[in-house]
């Protein structure tokens, strides 16, 4: 490759530098060169007609975190960024990241003497100086100092008055595994040559080191679709509503699963779940059909469980006419007409020991009074969401909230 | 408007009362969260320091942080993720006279917010940064943050974290910042000191203030007690100073000193890596001679100074 | 085999995406999508993939498009915060024909908004949000199920087509736990990238191939091309030639345009006899079906069309349907976006009458029921 | 010469405020407060009080206040 290089323009050299390094290591894949710089493929394509690196154009200071998708799709090509001022304007967040990180990059940072032909500046310890607005009011940019700072895995300066040099140390910066930086000049009072190693492991092979142990998927609830339910179930709506406590995520998602697994429906569930120190109102909706389920909500449940006074000051009187409806004879005053009195909060302390399991006692309430549900799909269901632990104390709750609707349900027949 | 009298005495909740916006609170923090301590002690440094409420501006950006600018009672902007420097930056030169204290948790400032605050330390106006470290993004819950430490488990690292976290001190030396310091919530006498003294200097000053997030980061890292994961604080980090460091180990203790060290979460260690993780607290670097440039953007003449003294 | 699940929406993309071939997702956690995110951090390492959390939307905008220029199906997901920030990005893959998904959760905006609460704002900003002509495709989906089919979807359009696709999802079903019927991977038909025919001397990395797109080569595989986001010849270098810049436009102007049967989707609800249409989509068309149910039992012949392709809009249905019934009514979480769309295709023939909202709430049944009756009653009078 | 006084402190704890994190009971070096049943600190050792004022300090709510209000009332 012969050229003059007194007539040759800062971006020849440059480019001719990447086209050194590949002869350096011929057995390595030609790098992919990634700049903003727009007159930059202009040079590499009037070289030979076709050019001879891949080239991307991203946008200013993009490059970098485009780069960083290239490198998790292609571990060992070289990647070489020509960045100028937006390395240290847009880009300055992707650039320090990249590092702190240690991606596996070659970034040439272009002194403004490189890119504008501007006098060299005198400022040494900024290693960079931006050429527009107030170069005299701010304090200069100083990336070799951050990306130093930040243990970049190599960060070096090179003149393009040393060509050879810059070929070198551009080969270097690509063998060092990681983030690598070299600050381009045309200055020869700077110094040359790598300032300052860090030892990190490369970001995607501290990936697939740290990934590689990860468990196979196990076959994931395998099993087949359940033949169509045999039974046409029309649109049921059923919303358990109380406090942040009471367990109701928790019941939302057993009933949904037992009518979507174990009766064959299609369902959905939706809430608003309160956390338990807060306290506030936590509702859930479970809606189930033979048809799959269009409009989620249970704004006129067909089953209506109200569980505290707040809810049912809210909910009581929203439900379809003829529906199932269950207060908690403990919490809420008065109960609502038509209401099943179940004293769930009790039973939820009496067989788990607190208000956690109210959501539980309030399913078999549910199972108890209607037909959409048994006990048997829930008790299954169950046995698949809580650990193996507490699974018996939460079915306890589940069969007392059966048992105590039935005799609820007795008790209004009779009485 | 003229400034409160300085205090007689530590009447602090009163003086908290005075600061704060009592019909937002409660606040949205979770029980225990170290927002509510680092916020108590940015209204004591404005008390001590004699500023007005009204000469008090703060910018916050988006996060469990981001909500610390709602409950004090000063000049507040509540501004987008990580943009909270860009925002303080005009107010500032708007208004130089005005203190602008801006609050960022991790992520806010170092990850979407890293470049902006990268150049608000270079540009070294005179901004007061308070940025919360919890190691792990709060408000979208729980997932991985700059600061996630190696071996960190997060909800988008579940296998614990192998990203070498942000090294925030070293970025504030080398952006140029005037004033690094760093103070944990089990330490808020130091920290209101540092507060105080941030306000006091011009330039560009920042307070990483090492928080807690039992809620989510200490669940999935073995401390889920508030209580538990602050007093670790204690261990975890080293005082700064020399004489400090002497005198703490003092028998006089007020914290359990048999409280444990946070676990390093099962990090499995990476080739090359240095183990060391203790932080210094304290006030970490000043420059002396510190020029706030801002009132370079109304004066063009004055070259700059010679700001790297340190 | 086909097995159940039971699945929020987030978690239905999230498979979807696996499903349909992504091995690549960058991202920044951001409410009410972030779910997608911690899902994938799982499931990609264990299928080969790569994960990897962003400083910020901006950059896992470009990280998608590093990776799917070295051959890697990638996708991101944010929520309108996030979106707005990955417009210059998105605007970059449009330009350069690169593949790849955005899935945006919506929520109640302009700005920070109400973080965690249900809205259809960003279906103008879906179609026009990065600056310049350009075409688009956005899918939206009603049902966790159908999430998990239009992820998929999304990948196989972005692959055929060399274009961003958007997967605009909101936060009703993004939250929604439902029943899902996961398909056997095997039965899903899955577009490959696909791998240029023709030696390197002869590749067009971009044809002006008047409505056909060429096979984009991966990086690192022996074709060296030039990317970029000028506007550019068909070697990708920059041209300001106005005849170059015509034949540009002029292919991407009849990309899409000239595949309409294979991008667009739309569902019609009883629709046959209708005499008042609904236009409703996403979450909200949920409630819109369950009206028609309604509304139908008090006589009153309501139908619902439920665009599923939202870029390029079905139009040529509205068109047909404003032919056929005596006025429309929108339902949808925002000011009136689609109420537009709706109102240009019937072009005054009937009356198009909006129900908006954007408070956080969602739209149920009983009002569309409401407003379906007041249309009924203007009608018979 | 400074002495501690034990026993004139007051302790005020504003319920609507307090979230029961725990942390006042976790910093008292003198087991002056303690949980009730929901949580809420409770001061049965109050004359064991040395005003340091760390559960006022790391009380993330402002809901407790150590005072001398002990002394005003006596005085």
């Amino acid at each position: 490759m012969t050229y003059d290089r007194h007539f040759a323009t800062n971006w020849q050299l440059l480019l001719d530098a990447i086209c050194t390094t590949m002869m350096l290591a011929p057995e390595r894949e030609p790098p992919i060169v990634l700049s903003s710089l727009a007159d930059l493929p202009y040079e590499v394509g009037q070289a030979s007609g076709r050019a001879p690196l891949s080239f991307i154009q991203g946008p200013p200071g993009r490059n970098i975190a485009l780069a960083i998708g290239l490198r998790a799709a292609l571990p060992a090509t070289p990647l070489v960024l020509i960045m100028s001022a937006d390395s240290v304007t847009l880009g300055t967040n992707h650039l320090i990241h990249a590092a702190r990180r240690n991606i596996g990059m070659t970034l040439l940072l272009l002194r403004s003497d490189v890119t504008a032909g501007a006098a060299p500046g005198s400022q040494d310890r900024m290693d960079w100086t931006q050429p527009y607005y107030q170069p005299d009011l701010e304090s200069a940019p100083a990336p070799l100092a951050w990306l130093t700072a930040l243990d970049a895995a190599l960060v070096g300066r090179a003149s393009l008055r040393d060509p050879d040099g810059l070929a070198e140390l551009i080969h270097t910066a690509i063998e060092t595994k990681g983030f690598g930086v070299l600050g381009v000049t045309t200055d020869a009072r700077l110094e040359i040559g790598i300032l300052s190693r860090s030892e990190w492991p490369e970001y995607f092979d501290a990936y697939r080191a740290w990934t590689a142990g990860l468990a196979a998927p196990a076959a994931r609830a395998a099993g087949a679709a359940p033949a169509r339910p045999a039974r046409r179930v029309p649109r049921c709506a059923l919303r358990i509503a109380g406090l942040g406590g009471h367990g109701i995520k928790l019941a939302g998602t057993v009933l949904s699963e037992a009518l979507g697994r174990h009766e064959g429906l299609w369902t959905t569930q939706r809430g608003e779940y309160g956390s338990a120190t807060r306290g506030g109102p936590s509702l859930v909706d479970v809606i189930a059909g033979s048809d799959p389920i269009t409009y989620p909500g249970a704004d006129q449940p067909d089953v209506l469980v109200l569980l505290s006074q707040a809810a049912a000051q809210r909910y009581a009187g929203s439900e379809r006419p003829g529906a199932v409806l269950v207060a908690d004879p403990g919490e809420v005053d008065p109960l609502p007409p038509g209401a099943a009195p179940v004293p769930i909060t009790a039973l939820a302390r009496e067989h788990v020991g607190a208000p956690i399991a109210a959501g539980m006692v309030a399913l078999g309430c549910v199972a108890a009074l209607t037909e959409i549900v048994s006990l048997t799909a829930l008790r299954l269901s169950l046995a698949g969401h809580v650990p193996q632990r507490l699974v018996a104390r939460n079915q306890a709750a589940l069969e007392a909230g059966y048992a105590a609707a039935q005799a609820a349900r007795e008790g209004a027949q009779h009485g | 408007m003229t400034a409160p009298a300085p205090p007689t005495q530590l009447q602090t909740s009163f003086i908290l009362r005075e600061y704060l916006r009592p019909q937002m609170l409660p606040s949205t923090w979770c029980p225990g969260c170290g927002l509510g301590i680092i916020l108590s002690s940015i209204a004591q440094a404005v008390h001590f320091r004699g500023l007005a409420k009204d000469q008090v501006a703060m910018v916050s950006g988006i996060g469990c942080t981001g909500r610390m600018s709602g409950y004090a009672d000063f000049n507040t902007l509540h501004t987008t993720h990580g943009r909270a420097p860009a925002f303080a930056t005009g107010l500032k030169l708007a208004r130089p006279e005005l203190t602008v204290i801006t609050v960022m948790g991790d992520g806010d400032a170092m990850s979407i917010g890293g470049n902006h605050l990268v150049h608000a330390m270079r540009r070294n106006l005179g901004l007061v940064a308070v940025v919360v470290n919890n190691s792990v993004y709060g408000l979208t819950g729980g997932q991985l943050s700059p600061t996630t430490p190696v071996g960190g488990h997060t909800t988008t690292a579940r296998a614990g974290s192998f990203e070498r976290p942000m090294n925030l001190e070293a970025l504030a030396r080398a952006a140029g910042a005037a004033f690094f310091a760093r103070a944990t919530v089990n330490h808020s006498f130091g920290l209101t000191k540092m507060v105080e003294r941030a306000l006091s200097g011009p330039g560009f000053a920042l307070v990483e203030v090492i928080s807690n997030c039992h809620v989510l980061y200490g669940k999935m890292n073995e401390t889920p007690e508030a209580a538990g994961m602050m007093m670790a604080m204690d261990a975890n980090t080293v005082r700064s100073n020399p004489t400090l460091q002497r005198r703490a180990r003092l028998p006089v203790r007020l914290t359990d000193a048999e409280t444990p060290a946070v676990p390093a979460a099962d990090a499995r260690p990476l080739a090359g890596v240095q183990t060391d993780t203790r932080l210094r607290r304290g006030v970490i670097f000043e420059r002396r001679g510190r020029v706030d440039y801002s009132g370079r953007y109304y004066a063009q003449s004055a070259p700059p100074g010679d700001d790297e003294a340190a | 085999m086909t097995h159940i699940a039971f699945m929020h929406g987030n978690e239905a993309a999230a498979e979807g995406a696996v499903a349909a071939g992504c091995r690549f997702y960058a991202g920044y956690p951001i409410t009410p999508s972030s779910e997608i995110a911690e899902i994938l951090s799982g499931r990609l390492p264990e299928v080969g993939g790569v994960f990897i959390q962003m400083e910020d939307e901006i950059a896992s905008m470009a990280a998608i498009i590093g990776a799917s220029l070295g051959g890697l199906k990638s996708a991101t997901a944010t929520s309108g915060p996030g979106f707005s920030l990955m417009q210059e990005n998105l605007g970059f893959a449009v330009m350069s024909e690169i593949p790849c998904v955005v899935v945006n959760v919506q929520r109640v905006g302009p700005s920070t908004g109400l973080p965690t609460k249900a809205a259809q704002g960003d279906v103008m900003q879906a179609r026009w949000g990065t600056h310049g002509d350009h075409p688009i495709i956005a899918l939206t989906p009603s049902s966790a199920q159908e999430t998990y089919h239009l992820a998929v979807r999304a990948f196989n359009l972005a692959e055929r087509f060399r274009t961003p696709v958007i997967l605009l999802m909101d936060a009703i079903v993004a939250q929604l736990k439902e029943k899902v019927e996961v398909p056997d991977p095997a039965s899903l038909q899955i577009v490959p990238r696909a791998a240029p025919s023709v030696p390197p001397a002869d590749y067009k990395p971009f044809p002006f191939a008047r409505g056909e797109v060429g096979p984009l080569a991966v990086f690192g595989q022996g074709y060296r091309y030039h990317v970029t986001g000028l506007l550019h010849d068909e070697h990708g270098y920059p041209t300001e030639d106005p005849a170059v810049v015509s034949a540009w436009w002029e292919h991407m102007a009849t990309k899409l345009d000239a595949h309409l049967d294979e991008i667009l989707a739309w569902e019609e609800v009883q629709l046959a006899d209708a005499d008042l249409a609904l236009v409703a989509y996403g979450g909200t068309a949920r409630a819109a079906a369950h009206a028609v149910t309604l509304a139908r039992s008090e006589g009153i012949k309501l139908g619902l069309l439920r665009p599923i392709t939202l870029w390029p809009f079905p139009e040529e249905a509205v068109r047909r349907l404003a032919g056929q019934v005596r006025g429309f009514i929108v339902p949808e979480l925002n000011l009136g976006q689609i109420r537009y769309e709706v109102e240009r295709l019937s072009a005054g023939r009937v009356p198009v009458e909006g129900l908006h909202r954007a408070d956080g709430l969602q739209i149920t049944p009983d009002q569309i029921v409401s407003a379906a009756r007041a249309a009924h009653a203007r009608d018979q009078a | 010469m400074a002495s501690v006084v034990r026993g004139v402190y007051h302790i005020e704890v504003y319920r609507a405020l307090c979230k029961a994190c725990g942390l006042c009971t976790a910093w008292c070096p003198q087991a002056v407060l303690e949980p009730d049943a929901e949580g809420y600190p409770l001061a049965p050792g109050l004359a064991n009080c040395i005003n340091c004022k760390l559960c006022e300090r790391h009380c993330p709510d402002f809901a407790i206040e150590v005072s001398l209000a002990a002394v005003e009332k006596r005085a």
